[in-house]
């Protein structure tokens, strides 16, 4: 983890409100894991005040020149400012950060990517393959048009859900997911699932998992003020057996973002 | 036109720091949760993350949000507690290159007592700030220093148990900060720091909840900088110890106005998040601004600031503008 | 789906205003200044400049600054005095399309019952907001509402000088707001609003002076919005005539925000600088969002926040944080 | 007066730092006169907090196209907002406000401009040659580069002076008003002094013309919140015998900007 700065090589919106940025690293920014994440100042001026974490969708390597790869949603102040960065911007950062997903030897493992939260695991997904090792990716989001880096995704098999039916599966990513259990070529002991997207869908895929005593690990998200472990600013609930009822809270942003989704009190996560 | 390089260091009790920044507490955890990112080396020190008797676990989420040029936090004084603060924390902040200050808060007088005695055993702190200001922990936390009477209390039960520089830290959300500032220096405490944060609160109105886990936080960022530098000018007109000032410092511009209204250390915040060069960049607008002056030392800026004698000022908190 | 219009009406004692929405003192004059740029038959109302016993002249210059999200002024309530009032004010005051509350602030009891009975007598004014919270006239300004019992003195002393809502105007520099609101309401204040600026001060490090004229200044803008909401939320919990909010209410979200934390009518100030519809644009969204909420009045709205129960809860001035 | 949408036609930096402004207001937006000001959002986002005073460069109207311009120097936070809106922009603006210049009958106008403070008084040399009265044009600068706007004026005699002596007169623009009195061409019932600029050299101008009985009008610049008169920030302090000593503060946006100069108390004024 380092302070280095960066610049914009590419910020470009590829679905309405949804922009994939690439940033210029030096070499002093270290190779991330996937489900790593980086804490970035999205403009030079003073506002907004914070950082903004933000997960590595892919990091890229070409000779000497390293870049980093975010897909972000306008949601906010932050991300909104962000969004009119052009290119050529210098702006810095903060990472690589957090820990990232922890795959088993001899598993399968079942992606289970909501909306934009698809980033983290697509960046997951080519690590996998580089390593030859089996996956299979199920992707849901609102519509056709919100399924990016579907294409790009080699090495696994993919199954689509759209809530407009538009296409793939018309209904939710859980199905998916409940679907190929039931189908019954997967165990607890063959696969686990790693997901990552809106908290909702984390909370169903999480509860899934648990009832079948599935290994799962989910990618958070929370707002953070230092994201290096200092202020206790990301504290996530825990369930009362594992340490929960407030008898101790993880911090986000070095004991996660990703975290065994099987003892994460969702309730309790904003 | 050459110069010597002016002298920045300063004193605070008997503890002399080799140049006026500290970053505040809360901010850095232990130090080493930054060490890739700040060269501690290069500034005045750090203040520890504040430690109380028994380890807490602090609020429950969401813990920060942002405001307009601000953040509210609730964290809920997060610490290992006493006995896990010597176990796990003094072996690491040995090796620091700078100094440090160790924060403490007790609930009750007894566990300030324990802290202070605790900590001073340690051998590790170059000086305790008596955080006796922190919104997030209740239901005493404020009140130690929104009542002279109980600041003095504090005070006194602790001078007696150490050697070390006392400073007390104070929290602007007071009628007349001023009037805690000199019970504190009465009873013994060798500076004072301030301002800990400002009560503040976010409201989401579509789904119409407090954000903050615990409804209500501290307000810190360059929204609070104005505020801060009043408070800080209302209680150098009242002591005579050191004031440590801190509130919003963002730019190292700001370090510079701190010390001008009379701060003789500043404390780096909040603004660090977003820019952990800042301490080591205020050092060195420290310098460089001692220099253009021509002083021989930065104590030649405390209190420089130059305000025309038919102005209005402040004494002890009441404001005397003129008609 | 289709909804009847939700009723935007609020009580203020007798009063009753047409929507929640006022313009605060001393951001648009006595109404004409702004009757190009604001549509007051749109709004709730306006309060004036503050009016005083004499004629001020106000402050030396410079007057205002601009900090983080926030400004800083020092106007010292320049105003024409009584008389001035009466014969300059009134006549146009008269004209306006919208509630007038007229705001006064003596530098002792006397002035404050003159104020009174001349604002009353005039019949211009539908209610008197009571300023007993600027801070940038002096030596008496603060004090007033920095202590229970001189702001019990003022109000037992007006109370049986006019049948108009009185309206208490509460500083939010004080260790505890909700004190001096409730002494208001023991004194018969049909009312209090929240908050006046906080005290803050601006430098220049370029020429080691203060920014202003006066050194201090009030803090007013986004930037308080936070501490401004949880004043509110303290005092709407100790006193149960309506508060109206006020502190940097820049968005018409902000509005809500305020309603939702417990205030019966909201003031907007500093942003109508900038921002000369936002007042109107507080009325559409109010009304927009009661719509969407399905209530049949924004007084349904009015402290609707929903506080679980386990959470912190702030009760006369104290934090109750969870442990 | 009125709140009126306006859009940026250009945005260009003609001497380093120092920007030209135009903005296509709407018809709503009255004929100004020069000395006359808006009050402009510099940018559509809530930072800066207020909006910021200035005086305009000149008014367009072509067939049913008015705009306005304006020439600025970056010195803080508002004015390097502003450098960065692009062609195209929508902001919006209060005006025309205040008072302008206001020449008497019967008078040679003689203008003495510093640095950027030439800019109403192009606005006004313009204003005198459409009216056929004579005027003179006495600018300073700190060098050639900051001389903008000398080669547009018609109708009148212009002397330059600069502080690196690039070209014109080498010293300051006083000299050169002293020079012209000197010369006896101009008496207190000739002729009467216009001045913008630094309010140093404003000071210094106001004393030669009291100090010889000759009228003399500035334009002042300071802090403003409203710009309509209703918050009371923009206090001119004036010298004791005009009602000075506190005794009333008028308010610039109102009464001036443009202002009797020899009633002005310039030590007080920041
Ligand atoms: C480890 C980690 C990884 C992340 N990875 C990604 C990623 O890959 N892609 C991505 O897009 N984001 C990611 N995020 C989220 C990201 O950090 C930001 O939170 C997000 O971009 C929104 O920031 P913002 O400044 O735009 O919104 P903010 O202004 O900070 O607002 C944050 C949220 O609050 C809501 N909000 C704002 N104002 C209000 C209001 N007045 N009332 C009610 N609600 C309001 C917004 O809708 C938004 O959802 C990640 C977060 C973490 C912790
Ligand atoms: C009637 C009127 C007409 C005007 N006409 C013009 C015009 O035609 N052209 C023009 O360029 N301007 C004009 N101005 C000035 C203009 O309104 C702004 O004040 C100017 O653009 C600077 O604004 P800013 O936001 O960039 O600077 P700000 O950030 O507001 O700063 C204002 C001043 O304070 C200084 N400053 C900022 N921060 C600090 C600090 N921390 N320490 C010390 N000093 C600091 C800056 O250098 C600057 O001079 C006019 C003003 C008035 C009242
Ligand atoms: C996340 C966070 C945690 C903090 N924790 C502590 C603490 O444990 N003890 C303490 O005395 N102050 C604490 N503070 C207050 C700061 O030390 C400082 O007084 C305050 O933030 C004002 O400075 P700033 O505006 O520069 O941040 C905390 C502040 C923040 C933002
Ligand atoms: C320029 C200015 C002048 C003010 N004058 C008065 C005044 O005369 N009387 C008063 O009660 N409040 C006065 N106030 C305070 C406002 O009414 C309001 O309480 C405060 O600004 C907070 O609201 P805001 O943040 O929305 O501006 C003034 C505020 C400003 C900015
Ligand atoms: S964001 Fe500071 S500890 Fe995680
Ligand atoms: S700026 Fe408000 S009165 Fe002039």
């Amino acid at each position: 983890m380092n302070l280095v700065g960066c610049s914009v090589v590419e910020n470009r919106e590829i679905a309405p409100g949804n922009f994939l940025l690439t940033l210029k690293v030096p070499r002093g920014f270290a190779r991330p894991e996937p489900g790593q994440f980086v804490h970035l100042r999205v403009s030079p001026e003073s506002e907004p005040l914070l950082r903004r974490p933000y997960s590595l969708e892919g990091f890229v390597e070409r000779g000497k020149i390293r870049a980093v790869r975010i897909y972000y949603s306008v949601v906010g102040r932050g991300s909104r400012v962000l969004a009119s960065q052009p290119k050529g911007q210098e702006l810095d950062l903060i990472g690589p950060l957090g820990v990232g997903f922890t795959p088993r030897p001899r598993r399968t493992s079942v992606l289970v990517a909501g909306g934009r939260g698809v980033a983290p695991l697509l960046f997951f997904a080519r690590k996998l393959r580089e390593k030859k090792r089996p996956f299979l990716f199920l992707f849901g989001a609102r519509s056709s048009r919100e399924l990016y880096g579907v294409r790009e995704i080699r090495g696994g098999r993919i199954h689509l859900a759209t809530d407009d039916g538009s296409v793939g599966y018309h209904g939710s990513v859980l199905d998916l997911l409940k679907r190929q259990w039931e189908s019954g070529e997967h165990t607890p002991l063959t696969a686990e699932i790693f997901t990552c997207g809106p908290h909702g869908l984390l909370h169903e895929v999480a509860e899934f998992a648990a009832g079948r005593g599935i290994r799962c690990e989910a990618s958070l998200e929370g707002p953070m003020a230092c994201a290096v472990g200092a202020c206790r600013g990301c504290p996530v609930p825990l369930l009362p057996g594992a340490g929960g009822n407030g008898g101790r809270y993880p911090a986000m942003c070095i004991e996660g973002p990703v975290m065994d989704a099987t003892i994460v009190d969702w309730e309790r996560l904003p | 036109m050459t110069h010597a390089s002016p002298s920045l260091r300063v004193r605070v009790g008997s503890l002399t720091l080799r140049n006026p920044v500290l970053v505040a507490s809360g901010i850095i955890g232990y130090g080493q949760e930054y060490e890739r990112l700040v060269d501690l080396s290069q500034i005045g020190g750090i203040v520890t993350k504040t430690v109380t008797r028994h380890a807490r676990a602090g609020n429950p989420p969401p813990r920060v949000v942002e405001t307009a040029a601000g953040m509210l936090n609730s964290i809920g004084i997060e610490n290992p507690g006493l006995e896990g603060f010597l176990e796990i924390k003094v072996p690491v902040l040995r090796e620091l290159p700078c100094a440090v200050i160790v924060s403490v808060e007790g609930e009750d007088v007894q566990e300030f007592c324990d802290l202070v005695e605790g900590v001073s055993g340690s051998g590790v702190a170059h000086a305790i700030e008596v955080n006796i200001s922190c919104p997030n922990v209740g239901p005493h936390g404020l009140r130690y220093s929104t009542d002279a009477d109980m600041a003095r209390e504090v005070m006194s039960a602790i001078r007696p148990l150490t050697q070390l520089p006392l400073i007390a830290k104070l929290t602007p959300n007071v009628t007349r900060i001023a009037d805690i500032a000199a019970a504190c220096e009465a009873c013994g405490a060798d500076a004072v720091s301030l301002v800990n944060t400002f009560v503040g609160m976010a409201v989401d109105s579509r789904t119409r909840k407090p954000i903050l886990g615990t409804v209500v936080g501290g307000l810190s960022g360059p929204a609070i900088k104005p505020l801060a530098l009043a408070k800080v000018w209302e209680v150098v007109q009242a002591v005579d110890v050191p004031v440590i000032g801190m509130g919003g410092i963002t730019h190292p511009r700001d370090a510079i106005e701190f010390l001008l209204v009379g701060s003789t250390a500043v404390q780096v915040g909040t603004a660090l998040f977003s820019n952990p060069e800042l301490a080591e960049a205020c050092v060195k607008e420290i310098e460089s601004y001692a220099r253009r002056a021509e002083v021989p030392s930065v104590a030649d800026l405390i209190g420089a600031l130059d305000v025309p004698a038919e102005r209005g000022m402040i004494r002890a908190g009441r404001t005397l503008a003129p008609r």
